[in-house]
């Protein structure tokens, strides 16, 4: 531990703290974004700091990949009046910019005396949570129990044992949580359905010979991290991101692909990742074992087949994610979209 | 001076600000979608302390367990995410609110 | 060793001084057309000098490769991300001014 | 050699914090979004130097997917925000 | 039955649904209702024996992916899971049999209706899961698949109160979660362990520990919406439909009541002090009497019903300062059984109460077309049923005998009087007073003569039958107390009193 090293550690901490104060007090929503993004990339040096690449992979995908472009496209639906526009005159999108402002009127975050009593609040939380995280004994932790079946676990990689064989039901269930996140933005959307981007115009010669060139670069490295998350960080989330970035490129450059494949495709295509880890842990209940127990000699296999199947169906799920809340007849909505035509629908 | 202090309680203490900005952030702010970035803040505080006490004692590798808690917590923390931003999106679209206070 | 070491640090430092170049070029230049010309610089010059004062360091063949890819994927990107954003502020800005800019 | 890569990372570090200000000052979106972009390739340059200073592999592995990764935020932003917005002044070009 | 099978009904306890809800999203919708109420049984079933195995061979534990604790996730079930877990299975069975006939209904089934199976089928999963789990990063889990489908289900009309109502109660499920799993990461660090019984093994006096748990009990009673943190709860709970709101308000805060419980007496025990035991009372104090107030004062009887859920989640606080107490010897505190078995009770109680009023006022709101209280106007003459299901329902929840609830609110108040927390009974016939007036307000519209026949929508028979049986089990538990202690007897670490950390209390 260094001089050097405790300088990089505690301007990254500073530089995170401001980031995210200057995110929540930004008064434009376009600055609170590009903070927001910044901040998840200075998270991620600060996982690398930490000795964890399995989280800081996961921060850059989810954060560069995901997450980013999410908010990128909810800021677009913001910075547009509501087409019902019903009861009350929305936020004005600023004349130079199509930025929007977050309620000048009643500046929240800033206003004095809430700033006073929540600041105040805050540095007493503040003191409380870092005195207790210090009180914290230093030392511990369950290093030594996953070394010690590490070698049963059937992969070599301890991040991915725990993920996939010693905790595999949480695992499990966060491939469920990404399930559920597609019915809830289902019930969100009133199920109008899949359908072409608001842009469909053809993208530029740069773009269609960038997106020749690096879609099939994301898939390889899909693939890669898959691969490589038996041995080293690496792994099925984080593939399946990069899978989910292939189709929000591809659909971002007006390639349609959600509103061409069949609905019984989609259905499966979401509980796919889902269900195979059910099938195993059923299978392992039927042979007399307790519920996601591999028989131990082909754990490594069973491993690899659940982690592509989750890989797989993150990727398609967290697509589903975006192209769902992209699609054109989301934007059409007004009171009666509980009405639409049910063949569109994809959740029958 | 500071030639006691480890990179982990470094980050461990700026998770416990972080936690407390997030929380401020998530009742001060108006706006759905920066209430949704604050509850963003909020969890990658907790994952923050979570990965520095996994890196309290190093031994051949850094405690697995945190690091697999905090990955299937960003799994879930993003789902949430996507899901409210999904509300908050289909709300501004049918009524043209975007703050839960009835005058926007 | 050392005199590896030391075509390393003068990569590095080149490379640092196109980002430093980069950020006041962002910080001080009157408007986004010459800002993204500031930023490109950076982009591809810096990381690619810091990649080559690295690449003396790297010991297997693998690894030099997947550095000299990271800095062409970031390069491509760069200059996509460039002309993209370019074109975006060009037809949004009204027309007196783009020729202004633009002359 | 260590102490070196410490200080260029601590170096890029506080280069891309000073450029955020951009982000504060805009004017426009588009110029908000070029910081980040700068901020995501110093970051790649900061993960690599950290990748040889603390010898960890993996680290190449997160910069390459932010590398894959760099451009959909700003292909996001333009196609779906810019080009709709741009059609006012489809003349201009 | 071995006891690695009955110990595989655990796992089985969370498979089914799950698997009942995949086979229901990838069917076509008009057989999904039927797939699900086929899975509801079967989780009825399952539920049934697990209860039966717990009451015959004590606790159960379930290694998943056979590692067990530390390094991995036990399932267990003993006594007090198995109470909340049956409660869960009949409620469930029935809302489930009630859904079917509602969602056919042309003016119900919009939005995304065919959603409501998988959903609910998920939901219930990771409500067993609640009971079941032994893991406290689990537990955060399953918290979270709790909340996002019990938000899911909440907005399923589409509608945008619903929806405004969703995304409230989205954020505050997720600030939450988070301030439990930011307890859990310093527990984690304390003690290096999340298995519940390990974690109760190192639980020690001192800071860290004190702020871990408040943390983690500050989350959960956001999740449990306890008086001043339940914003949420009645916009949610009122904009949903009838049996999603009988779901929200009958079960799902019961898991997060449910999991403040086991923290409270079986991990945190060592160092849960008198002062936060009464504080916890003075807020379910508070929560009744506010309430209870508020409900009295709604129009629409959707809101008024929710807003009794806030009023009876007050009650089941008082247990926390009757059992945090002082005391010398287990034969002096013969108060602690009653007051166990009295929170207890007021949960299972309000659980079938609050579920048979909801689906007895969608059954009104169906037939009338409105849930104003004014519309429901003689309507005992034509639902002669379902405002017989309200009264059941209403009779437990204001406690009088013989039903479920008078026994839970009997039992608090001799524990309030013999322990000599006396402050606590006029909050108890004060909430009770409160709720006879809302209760009382419903049942006199209904049964007013009138003079004119009103037009109704015909409600399939099944909805009303549906609603007087969970409203008739809400009484009925009433006479049922012996069979109910002997199951929460089993492998009671349970009625032993929690000893509060005396040096706070100087």
């Amino acid at each position: 531990m260094t001089l050097l090293d405790q300088v990089f550690d505690i301007v990254v901490c500073l530089l995170l703290l401001v980031l995210a104060w200057r995110t929540l007090s930004a008064t434009h929503l376009y600055q609170s974004a590009i903070f927001f993004i910044a901040f998840g990339l200075t998270m991620a040096l600060a996982w690398v700091r930490l000795a964890a690449p399995d989280v800081a992979l996961a921060e850059a995908a989810i954060g560069a990949g995901l997450l980013g472009v999410l908010l990128v496209d909810s800021l677009r639906v913001f910075a547009r009046p509501p087409e019902t526009g019903r009861d009350s005159e929305p936020n004005k999108p600023e004349s130079r910019d199509n930025d929007v402002t977050t309620s000048r009127r009643r500046p929240q975050f800033n206003s004095a005396v809430a700033s006073v009593t929540a600041g105040a609040g805050c540095l007493f939380l503040a003191y409380v949570l870092v005195a207790a995280i210090h009180d914290l004994p230093d030392g511990g932790g369950l290093t030594a129990q996953a070394a010690e079946n590490l070698s049963r676990s059937g992969v070599e990689h301890p991040v991915t044992a725990v993920l996939l064989n010693f905790r595999g039901f949480d695992t499990w269930l966060e491939v469920g949580v990404l399930f559920l996140a597609m019915l809830g933005i289902f019930c969100a959307g009133g199920l109008v359905g899949f359908s072409e981007t608001e842009n469909p115009d053809p993208p530029g010669p740069l773009l269609s010979w960038l997106i020749r060139g690096l879609a099939p670069v994301m898939i390889l490295t899909a693939a890669y991290l898959l691969w490589l998350g038996k041995l080293a960080p690496g792994g099925a989330f984080q593939a399946g991101i990069l899978l989910a970035a292939v189709g929000i490129l591809l659909r971002l450059a007006g390639i349609p692909l959600m509103d061409r494949v069949p609905r019984t495709v989609i259905k499966l295509g979401l509980t796919f990742g889902f269900g195979t880890f059910l099938v195993f842990g059923i299978i392992a209940l039927l042979a007399d074992k307790a519920f996601l127990e591999y028989p131990s000699e082909w754990a490594g296999e069973v491993i690899l087949l659940v982690e592509a199947a989750a890989a797989i169906s993150i990727g398609f799920t967290a697509f589903a994610f975006f192209a769902y809340l992209n699609s054109r007849d989301q934007s059409t909505g007004n009171g009666d979209t509980a009405g639409q035509p049910r063949e569109t629908n994809p959740s029958q | 001076m500071i030639a006691e202090i480890e990179s982990h309680q470094i980050y461990a203490g700026t998770a416990g600000i972080l936690f407390c900005l997030g929380l401020a952030g998530l009742f001060m702010c108006g706006h759905f979608l920066k209430k949704i970035i604050a509850t963003k803040i909020l969890g990658t505080s907790v994952f923050l302390l979570l990965v520095s006490l996994a890196n309290r004692n190093q031994m051949e590798f850094a405690d697995p367990v945190p690091h697999a808690m905090v990955i299937t917590g960003i799994v879930v923390a993003v789902s949430a995410s996507a899901f409210a931003l999904a509300l908050a999106r289909r709300i501004w679209k049918e009524t043209g609110r975007s703050t839960f206070e009835d005058n926007p | 060793m050392s005199f590896v070491n030391a075509f390393t640090i003068i990569f590095c430092l080149a490379g640092a001084v196109f980002f430093l170049a980069g950020t006041v070029g962002l910080l001080r230049f009157p408007d986004i057309f010459s800002r993204l010309h500031a930023l490109t610089k950076a982009d591809n010059l810096g990381l690619g000098l810091i990649v080559i004062g690295l690449l003396f360091q790297v010991d297997s063949f693998s690894t030099g490769l997947k550095m000299l890819f990271i800095w062409s994927l970031a390069l491509a990107a760069g200059s996509n991300a460039c002309y993209a954003i370019g074109r975006y502020a060009f037809l949004r800005t009204p027309r007196e001014k783009t020729r202004e800019a633009s002359e | 050699m260590n102490s070196f890569y410490m200080a260029l990372s601590i170096f890029l570090l506080l280069n891309i914090a000073a450029a955020l200000v951009r982000v504060i000052r805009g004017p426009t979106a588009a110029d908000r979004l070029m910081t980040a972009q700068l901020f995501g390739t110093t970051g790649m340059a900061i993960l690599l130097v950290l990748a040889e200073a603390m010898d960890e592999p993996a680290l190449r592995d997160v910069t390459f997917v932010f590398a894959v990764l760099a451009i959909l935020i700003v292909i996001c932003f333009v196609r779906t925000a810019g080009e709709a917005d741009a059609s006012r002044n489809t003349d201009a070009s | 039955m071995n006891a690695a099978a009955s110990s595989a009904l655990l796992a089985v306890l969370i498979a089914a649904p799950v698997t009942g809800a995949l086979i229901a999203f990838l069917l076509p919708v008009r057989l999904r209702a039927t797939a699900g109420i086929l899975t509801a049984a079967a989780t009825t079933a399952a539920t049934a024996a697990t209860a039966w195995r717990v009451a015959a061979d004590g606790a159960h534990r379930h290694a998943l992916g056979g590692w067990g604790a530390p390094l991995g996730i036990d399932l267990y079930a003993d006594g007090l899971s198995c109470v909340f877990l049956l409660m869960t299975g009949i409620v469930g069975l029935f809302v489930s049999v009630y859904a079917k006939p509602f969602f056919a209904q042309p003016e119900e089934n919009k939005g995304a209706t065919e959603l409501f199976w998988p959903l609910w089928l998920i939901l219930w999963a990771s409500l067993n899961g609640m009971f079941l789990s032994a893991d406290l990063f689990n537990l955060y889990v399953m918290l979270e698949v709790m909340g996002l489908s019990a938000v899911a289900l909440a907005v399923l009309s589409g509608r945008p109160p619903a929806l405004v109502a969703g995304l409230r109660y989205l954020l505050a499920a997720i600030a939450g979660s988070m301030a439990y799993l930011m307890g859990v990461a310093m527990i984690y660090g304390a003690v290096s362990a999340l298995d519940l019984q390990i974690v109760a093994a190192g639980i020690e006096q001192g800071r860290s520990f004190r702020v871990a748990f408040s943390l983690i009990l500050v989350g959960l009673l956001v999740k449990t919406a306890v008086f001043p943190l339940h914003f949420w709860l009645p916009g949610a709970h009122s904009t949903a439909q009838a049996p999603v709101s009988a779901i929200l308000s009958a079960l799902v805060v019961k898991a997060s009541f449910y999991l403040i419980l086991r923290l409270w007496v079986d991990v945190f025990d060592g160092s849960v002090t008198v002062a936060a035991g009464q504080a916890l009372g003075a807020l379910g104090a508070a929560a009744i009497i506010w309430g209870s107030y508020q409900a009295l004062r709604q129009r629409r009887l959707k809101l008024m019903v929710a807003h009794s859920t806030v009023g009876q989640i007050g009650y089941m606080f008082l247990l926390f300062p009757l059992i945090t107490v002082v005391y010398q010897d287990v034969a002096e505190a013969p108060w602690l059984a009653h007051a166990w078995t009295g929170g207890v009770y007021q949960a299972i109680a309000h659980g079938f109460a609050k579920a048979a009023m909801f689906l007895a006022v969608g059954v009104f709101a169906m037939a009338v077309g409105s849930d104003d209280r004014d519309s429901t106007v003689g309507l005992v003459g034509q639902l002669p049923m379902t405002t017989f299901a309200l009264a059941l329902a209403g009779v437990s929840l204001i406690g009088l005998p013989p039903s479920g609830g008078f026994v839970a609110k009997w039992m608090l108040l001799k524990a309030a009087f013999t322990s000599g927390q006396w402050w606590w009974a006029p909050v108890i016939l004060l909430g009770s007073f409160l709720t006879a007036g809302y209760v009382f307000m419903v049942l006199r519209q209904a049964f007013a003569p009138t003079s004119h026949k009103i037009k109704l929508k015909p409600v399939p028979r099944t909805m009303e039958v549906t609603a007087l049986v969970l409203g008739a089990a809400a009484i009925i538990i009433g006479f049922r107390a012996e069979e109910f202690l002997l199951l929460l007897d089993v492998e009671a670490a349970f009625q032993e009193p929690v000893e509060p950390h005396r040096a706070n209390d100087r």
